[in-house]
């Protein structure tokens, strides 16, 4: 099924071993635009983005995803990353025993290759200082930095950002929600999911809602802000 | 000191390296099979032996130099098709069902060689250059007399310590050295980040494969061809890496030279010499508990 | 817990009994012997005695030789040297035993997983090498030990069909005791060690007591097959020290059933037919097709025979549980959370 | 002891880790019956604390006392022997055994001590020990997979399990590492209900939490810790006008 | 009557069959053939039922010696053959009973069992055959340990087991067994054997310095060169046990390097001495001087196997032998002809010990008139024979021990050889006379006829 949609998930199923966890979910993002995917806790968002990465797990046993015409759905992990999608994921994954600036060359391996190194230090000048550090000395706020610029070390036709904010203090928070303007200024096509609904909501353009494995709601980020019943049911805020 | 306590000492030094040398070429390959895809590869130690038969086949064909070629090259072959076969079907299991497919793995290469090739030693016939004795009184001048050591062993030393700096080398400063360490800590975001780890670890499974081949090649006119011998091996190799640390290669090395050195200068009091190594084992295990250099968290 | 109510456990060690004790008669129709029936007796005690650790609590030792073995040399020099009644050997063996059995666990169950493996087998190793060198003026080194009178039992000489009963009255005995304590309150404490070390330590349990219990406990199972064993053939071999017999009761566990109780006593059973019967008709290749056999059942029976009992039975459904792995890996060590942040999990 | 004594007092506690100074000189005490909250940013040190609290992590000085008895140096399960039980950032369990069993283990810890060797004795269906881990499973809201797997369970499911196992033991003092973490609000006020339910039999509780929600409906008193210092205690008003606090800790527009 | 069978503890394993509700019956006929043999009462596997009667051929078909054990094998069925069927040394044997057609009128039949080369494991194989075959007689081993483990259960079963491949003095030493026989010669001939010659040849002012197997084969065999050696003249420096089954004996050579030994003395056998020679040849000691005079290297026991095994490593090294297939007495020659014929290469000292003992039992049992075991033990003892290879072989009954004439011989240089199996040459016979000893030099029991 061709679609005019930039990425776009048909039907999607997904398993982890045995338990059933995206249950037949259908949405699409335009070109250039940023989706928040919110849900309750347990509602399957993360395993909808690593669905979407072609991770191992969960295992995606029916329906179709397309990325510019591409179809994901039947490409591995590695596949996918080559076909433009970046995933930053949940808890980061800085590679341990690599230097920050190691951790930026292994995401540029394989092609397609996304900005250069000094574009990057340009961007991320803390990061720049300590290109030499081993990665996982950094802290949380900055190795979060890493985690995006790693992405962008590569050339991305659909940016995957999984709970960008989880167990950052207020301040550092703020710090990566910089970042991500810069990103969304750029017009990258972004999916994220993130706890904190309300930061979310500020960066999206448009919000998804999962629960229970399917969609709940599908509409522009505003709305939900302002919809307090959506909210109460779905998000609890 | 008297001359020939130097002389004595040097002998002894000498060949605990020698026999370090070849509990390190094989130690290394398990290691770094265990360091990058996690999984215990218990038919090592028959690799080993598989690329002594095969050596010994080539060199009584054609000649030892084609033999050190081709048999690694033939060794990491096996050991990408062992791992596409049979091993990458277990990295999902537990270490244990490793060790168990791996070891009766090892057992059918043992009986298969004993088919084909009987139980007995066959004659591994060393090539000319590498025959003979090396007077080592030339070269150090702090040695009284006469001291003689079989060159070969010293070319084994030498080979071990090449295999070592190349596997150095290749891990450290290329770039397929860095998506494989890598790998080793985080496989699946390499893939999210392009990078088909699984291909590699299938590489470095044939590597390791291809380092017991160098080993089995320079190895087998000293431990003998016989098929007994995988097995013979592997259990010191194994406490080498265990002694060592899972999965740390230097720790590896100094473990084999611990081990050989110890065996070395036990060899008068032999009664004694098995105990003094499973002692070594178990002093380091109870006061290092993830051995020499292991790291955290790996494999308990 | 407790779906098996009493009568049916009842039926069930019942049924074990009946298979074991009519052993002699039916070993015979399928081409054995009456020694090999005691042996696969002997065996299964040994095998069964592992399950209550390895299964239990996971802790998978590479040296159980060294308690069937010491308990092999005691015992024959306790009737070399001391009495042709087995009795005393059977309680100067049992005391040894479980000082060894103390000493060695209390060095390795200091550590887990392959750590814990691996200093058993070192313990083990030791010992064999002492036996072959240092120890030969009375382990009679390479060549064994031979004691040259025939035990006896208050009287009564122990060989042939004699030996043979007091063997398959251990071994029900202890496989009910081994059912027993896997539903006892003690029990329920060892196969929690397995499950979660971190959280029994953290329930307020003495992990290290349970640990130690559970491998006095099977040590004691080899220790007996070991007194069994020199009891029926008056000889102690220093392979009872090898690896090798470690090693053995590792493949008999794993073919024929981790955790299960019955399926390691399977797996003893059919290695030592294979060893002994089937052998025969193979020839020189034998060990060539039992590998491959081992191979065969780790990759696509990874329950070993009860998983594959299971899978029957799942076929024409009746249920049953199905297994993913041969052995689970080592129950994660008790001191090992330090961090802030607990250990990941997949998911959500 | 009444209420209002303390129940838990720390003096002192020190814990440096190479060159980082984890806890410095924490004072701490715990008045019997009540809830008491831990806050403060990521590597403040609160579950560092919570460890030397229960024996996991040795401190380098300080005291601890428990009921008026130091604990300081004792093995955990000694610890928890007295009356302290935890409930683990990751829900802590016994995966491959059924919930009932999870929660008889517990229990027979709490009947039998530390060791018991009764192997005689067979847990069957109707034995007391199995009761009682149904009746409690029943009250956590898990009475209905008492034979499943706890493996299966989802992650809140699984916290409630370990909540469980924790309360089975009826714990003089009750630690709570992030009891909502990653929960969303839902699950989140189910858990403060059962939280506070069980607070209304005496129990005393130390909670980390990060969810300011959760601590200020629930804590009658709160630490801040940061740097591994404790910067303020309090009850929950004073810590919501505390400039330092404010400044460490609350400053963020999301935080609440 | 019945009631008095059932004490003799043999046949409880009849008797136990009664629980099986056939054996009840089997019984009966038992009591008419113990009529016909008033005081043979069952023994062991003794009566033969029907009309074949079994032999037990226990090798090694797994472990270090599986080739000798394969070789063995093929001399056993051979021999099998020609008692049935007449033929090989039966013609040359005297004095001889065997008809060529069975043994006392019974067809010979055997089966095979695999020893592994592991006491327990031979053990295991052997009750296999005593208990599920019946076999008459068992025969194999090529390790002493084995054999006498295997001795051992013989006389615990009232079996007759007749050794192989066993070397050590304790074979017929202090484990001899009253149901146990060796045709092999034994570690202490070596010595008497190799001494002089080794004097003759080196010197009589040498030092050795011996490297050992750690079991019972290889500490006999260390006593009797060090006897037979310093006899000589020459001192012996040390000796080191190596652990039995070592790969690498490179630590153990370093030792003999650094001291001032000229003579290096291999007591090892099979692969630890491909192994340790191979290895001291790469060490440069059949190159080096010491002492001012060439090292040596001696292997106090050959193999045709060994000797294969070893390479070109074994030239002009000196051991003994207990046959060779370039023996030209008559005996030796049947023997070499017919395995020739059947398999298209010579056989080994480890086939011909083989054959021999099987003919000989055969033999003890026509001239005994009776398998039953105590007959023909004594059938065998001080039997004296020739034909079976050079001289004459005397079965001394005091220990079981076979005295015949034995061999020293010397590796062959590669060039020297004219097929692949012409490794070995014959240095000297060395007639019986010279190695018998009294049979008190090593002190054991035979132990009793029948179980108490």
């Amino acid at each position: 099924m061709s679609s005019d949609a930039y990425f776009r998930c048909e039907d999607v199923h997904a398993w982890y071993g045995e338990s059933y966890i995206v249950q037949g979910v259908s949405f699409a993002v335009q070109e250039k635009e940023i989706v928040a995917l919110l849900g309750r806790n347990g509602a399957g968002k993360t395993s909808l983005l690593r669905t979407i990465a072609r991770a191992h797990q969960p295992a995606l046993k029916g329906g179709r995803i397309w990325l510019d015409g591409q179809p994901l759905h039947d490409m591995a992990a590695h596949e996918a990353a080559r076909a433009g999608v970046g995933l930053v994921p949940e808890d980061r994954r800085i590679i341990p025993g690599l230097t920050v600036e190691e951790n930026l060359i292994v995401a540029q391996v394989a092609p397609p290759v996304g900005w250069p190194l000094e574009r990057l230090y340009e961007h991320f000048p803390k990061l720049a200082e300590r290109r030499r550090q081993e990665a996982t000395t950094l802290s949380g706020g900055e190795q979060q930095m890493l985690a995006v610029a790693r992405a962008l070390a590569r050339e991305l036709k659909l940016f995957l950002l999984d709970e960008p904010y989880e167990g950052l203090a207020p301040q550092i928070v703020r710090e990566i929600e910089g970042i991500l303007m810069q990103v969304k200024a750029i017009g990258i096509t972004t999916i994220i999911v993130e706890q904190n609904a309300i930061a979310a909501l500020e960066l999206a353009d448009r919000a998804v809602i999962v629960d229970m494995g399917e969609i709940a709601y599908d509409g522009p980020a505003e709305e939900v802000m302002q919809n307090a019943e959506l909210r109460q049911e779905y998000l609890a805020i | 000191m008297s001359g020939s306590l130097v002389n004595a000492l040097t002998l002894q030094v000498i060949t605990g390296l020698q026999l370090g040398a070849i509990y390190a070429l094989i130690a290394l390959g398990l290691t770094l099979i265990f360091g990058t895809l996690g999984v215990v590869n218990f038919a090592h130690g028959a690799l080993y032996i598989l690329a002594s038969y095969a050596a010994v086949l080539v060199a009584g064909h054609t000649n030892f130099v084609l033999a050190v070629v081709l048999v690694p090259v033939f060794l990491f072959l096996v050991g990408i098709v062992m791992e596409r076969g049979l091993i990458r079907f277990f990295y999902d299991r537990p270490h244990t069902d490793q060790i168990l497919v791996t070891f009766g793995l090892a057992i059918v290469i043992q009986e298969a060689l004993k088919w084909a090739f009987g139980a007995n030693n066959i004659p591994f016939p060393l090539p000319p250059w590498g025959n003979g004795v090396v007077f080592l009184h030339e070269y150090l001048p702090f040695l009284e007399g006469f001291v003689v050591f079989p060159k070969w062993r010293l070319i084994l030393v030498g080979v071990s310590l090449l295999v070592v700096v190349g596997l150095f080398l290749l891990l450290q400063f290329t770039t397929f050295g860095l998506t494989v360490r890598a790998g080793m800590r985080e496989p699946d975001m390499m893939r999210f980040l392009g990078v088909d780890v699984t291909k590699r670890f299938a590489v470095v499974f044939g590597l390791g494969a291809l380092i017991a081949g160098v080993a089995g090649v320079f190895g087998g006119p000293i431990t003998q061809v016989s098929p007994e011998v995988g097995m013979a091996i592997l259990v010191p190799s194994f406490l080498v890496v265990v002694i060592g640390g899972m999965g740390s290669l230097p720790g590896a090395l100094v473990a084999a030279l611990i081990l050989g050195l110890a065996l070395s200068f036990s060899a008068e009091y032999a009664a004694v010499q098995q105990i003094v190594v499973y002692l070594i084992a178990v002093v380091v295990l109870l006061v290092r508990p993830r051995g020499l250099m292991g790291k955290k968290g790996v494999f308990e | 817990m407790g779906r098996s109510p009493f009568a049916a456990d009842l039926i069930a060690v019942g049924l074990f009994a009946a298979v074991v004790l009519t052993m002699p008669v039916w070993i015979v129709w399928i081409g054995g012997y009456e020694a090999l029936a005691t042996k696969i007796v002997i065996w299964a005690v040994f095998a069964l005695g592992f399950d209550i650790l390895l299964g239990f609590t996971g802790y998978l030792s590479f040296g159980h030789a060294a308690f069937f073995g010491t308990a092999a040399y005691t015992t024959g020099l306790c009737l070399k040297h001391l009495s042709a009644d087995i009795l005393p050997a059977f309680f100067i063996t049992g005391g040894v035993s479980l000082v060894v059995a103390f000493v060695i666990g209390l060095l390795t169950l200091r550590r887990s997983g392959i750590y814990f493996s691996i200093l058993t087998l070192a313990f083990a190793e030791m010992l064999h090498a002492a036996a072959l060198s240092i120890l030969q003026a009375y382990t009679g080194g390479d060549n064994g030990l031979t004691m040259h009178t025939k035990p006896e039992l208050l009287g009564i000489r122990m060989e042939g069909l004699n030996v043979f009963y007091l063997a398959a009255i251990v071994a029900i005995l202890g496989f009910f005791a081994a059912r027993q304590i896997k539903r006892s309150p003690f029990g329920l404490m060892l196969r929690a060690i397995k499950e979660n070390a971190m959280r029994l330590e953290y329930t307020g349990v003495n992990v290290w007591a349970y640990k130690m219990a559970a491998y006095m406990i099977s040590a004691m199972y080899a220790s007996l097959a070991g007194f069994l064993m020199v009891v029926l053939e008056p000889y102690v071999a220093t392979k009872f020290l090898h690896w090798s017999t470690s090693g053995e009761v590792v493949i008999m566990s794993v073919i024929g059933g981790v955790n299960t109780l019955i399926g390691p006593m399977i797996g003893a059973a059919f290695m030592l037919y294979f060893e002994n019967v089937i052998q025969a008709f193979i020839g020189e290749q034998w060990r060539l097709v039992l590998g491959l056999v081992f191979v065969l059942i780790v990759i696509f029976l990874p329950g070993g025979f009860v998983d594959g009992f299971n899978r029957i039975r799942r076929a024409v459904g009746l249920g049953g549980r199905e297994r993913h792995h041969n052995v689970p890996d080592a129950p994660a060590p008790v001191r090992e959370n330090r961090g802030d942040r607990a250990a990941r999990q997949p998911g959500e | 002891m009444n209420k209002g004594e303390p129940l838990l007092e720390v003096r002192g506690v020190s814990k440096r880790f190479g060159g980082l100074q984890a806890l410095k000189d924490v004072d701490f005490s715990v008045a019997e019956g009540s809830i008491h909250a831990i806050i403060g940013p990521n590597g403040a040190g609160k579950s560092t604390f919570l460890n030397v609290l229960i024996g996991l992590i040795e401190p380098d000085q300080g005291s601890v006392t428990f009921a008026g008895e130091p604990i300081r140096g004792l093995k955990p399960y000694k610890i928890i022997q007295r009356g302290i039980a935890r409930v683990f950032q990751t829900p802590q369990i016994f995966p491959g055994m059924s919930l009932l069993q999870n929660v008889a283990i517990a229990a027979v810890a709490k009947r039998d001590g530390q060791f018991n060797t009764k192997v005689l004795e067979s847990l069957g269906p109707r034995h007391p020990i199995v009761d009682e881990a149904g009746d409690l499973l029943a009250r956590v809201g898990l009475g209905d997979y008492l034979h499943a797997a706890a493996e299966h369970l989802s992650r809140g499911d699984k916290r409630r399990l370990e909540l469980a196992v924790c309360l089975v033991a009826h714990p003089r003092l009750l630690l709570l590492d992030e009891p909502t973490a990653g929960m969303a609000r839902h699950d989140t006020n189910r858990t403060i209900d059962l939280l506070k339910e069980i607070s209304e039999t005496g129990m005393t509780k130390v909670v980390i939490e990060h969810d300011m929600h959760v601590v200020f409906s629930l804590a009658e008193r709160i630490t801040v810790l940061a740097q591994g210092q404790v910067i303020a205690t309090g009850r929950p008003e004073e810590i919501r006008g505390n400039p330092r606090v404010q400044e460490a800790y609350l400053g963020g527009a999301h935080a609440a | 009557m019945p009631g008095k069978l059932i004490i003799p503890a043999a046949t409880r394993r009849r008797i136990l069959k009664t629980g099986t509700a056939l054996g009840g019956l089997a019984l009966a006929p038992l009591g008419f053939v113990r009529g016909a043999w008033a005081e043979e009462g069952p023994l062991g596997t003794f009566p033969v039922k029907g009309d074949t009667v079994k032999f037990g051929f226990c090798v090694p078909q797994t472990g270090a010696y599986a080739d000798e054990g394969a070789d063995e094998l093929r001399a056993y069925q051979l021999a099998v053959k020609h008692l049935n069927e007449g033929g090989g040394v039966l013609e040359t044997l005297k004095p001889s009973k065997l008809t060529g057609q069975g043994v006392l009128g019974k067809k010979v039949d055997y089966v095979t069992g695999d020893t592994q080369t592991n006491p327990d494991a031979a053990r295991t194989a052997a009750q296999r055959m005593i208990e599920r075959d019946g076999v008459i007689m068992f025969s194999g081993g090529s390790s002493s340990a084995v054999a006498i483990a295997q001795q051992y259960l013989a006389q615990e079963k009232s079996v007759v087991f007749m050794c192989a491949l066993t070397h050590s003095n304790d074979t017929t030493g202090k484990d001899r067994r009253r149901y146990g026989f060796r045709h092999f010669f034994n570690a202490y001939m070596s010595g008497v054997a190799l001494g002089p010659i080794l004097a003759e040849d080196y010197g009589k002012d040498r030092r050795a310095y011996h490297l050992t197997a750690d079991y019972t084969w290889g500490h006999t065999q260390y006593d009797s060169m060090k006897q037979a050696t310093e006899k000589q003249g020459w001192t012996t420096v040390n000796n080191i046990m190596t652990p039995l089954g070592s790969t690498d004996y490179s630590q153990f050579l370093t030792a003999v390097l650094n001291s001032d030994a000229d003579v290096l003395v291999l007591n090892h056998y099979g692969k630890d001495m491909v192994n340790s020679l191979t290895q001291a040849s790469q060490f440069g000691m059949r190159d080096i001087d010491k002492n001012g005079k060439k090292m040596q290297i001696v292997v106090p026991l050959y193999s045709e196997l060994m000797a294969k095994g070893a390479g070109d490593n074994i030239e002009g090294v000196l051991g003994t032998a207990n046959f060779n297939e370039k023996l030209d007495d008559a005996g030796s020659q049947a023997f070499i002809k017919t395995f020739t014929d059947e398999y298209g290469f010579p056989p080994s000292q480890a086939a011909h010990t083989a054959y021999v003992q099987t003919l000989l039992y055969a033999n003890a049992c026509e001239t005994a008139g009776t398998f039953y075991p105590p007959e023909v033990i004594k059938a065998l003892e001080g039997f004296e024979c020739e034909g079976i290879g050079p001289g004459k072989a005397l079965y001394r009954a005091e220990d079981h021990q076979n005295f015949h004439d034995i061999l020293v011989v010397k590796g062959k240089a590669p060039s020297e050889r004219k097929d692949q199996y012409d490794l070995l040459e014959i240095v000297k016979h060395v007639p019986r006379a010279e190695i018998e000893y009294p049979a008190d030099t090593f002190p054991g029991e035979l132990g009793p006829y029948k179980p108490a």
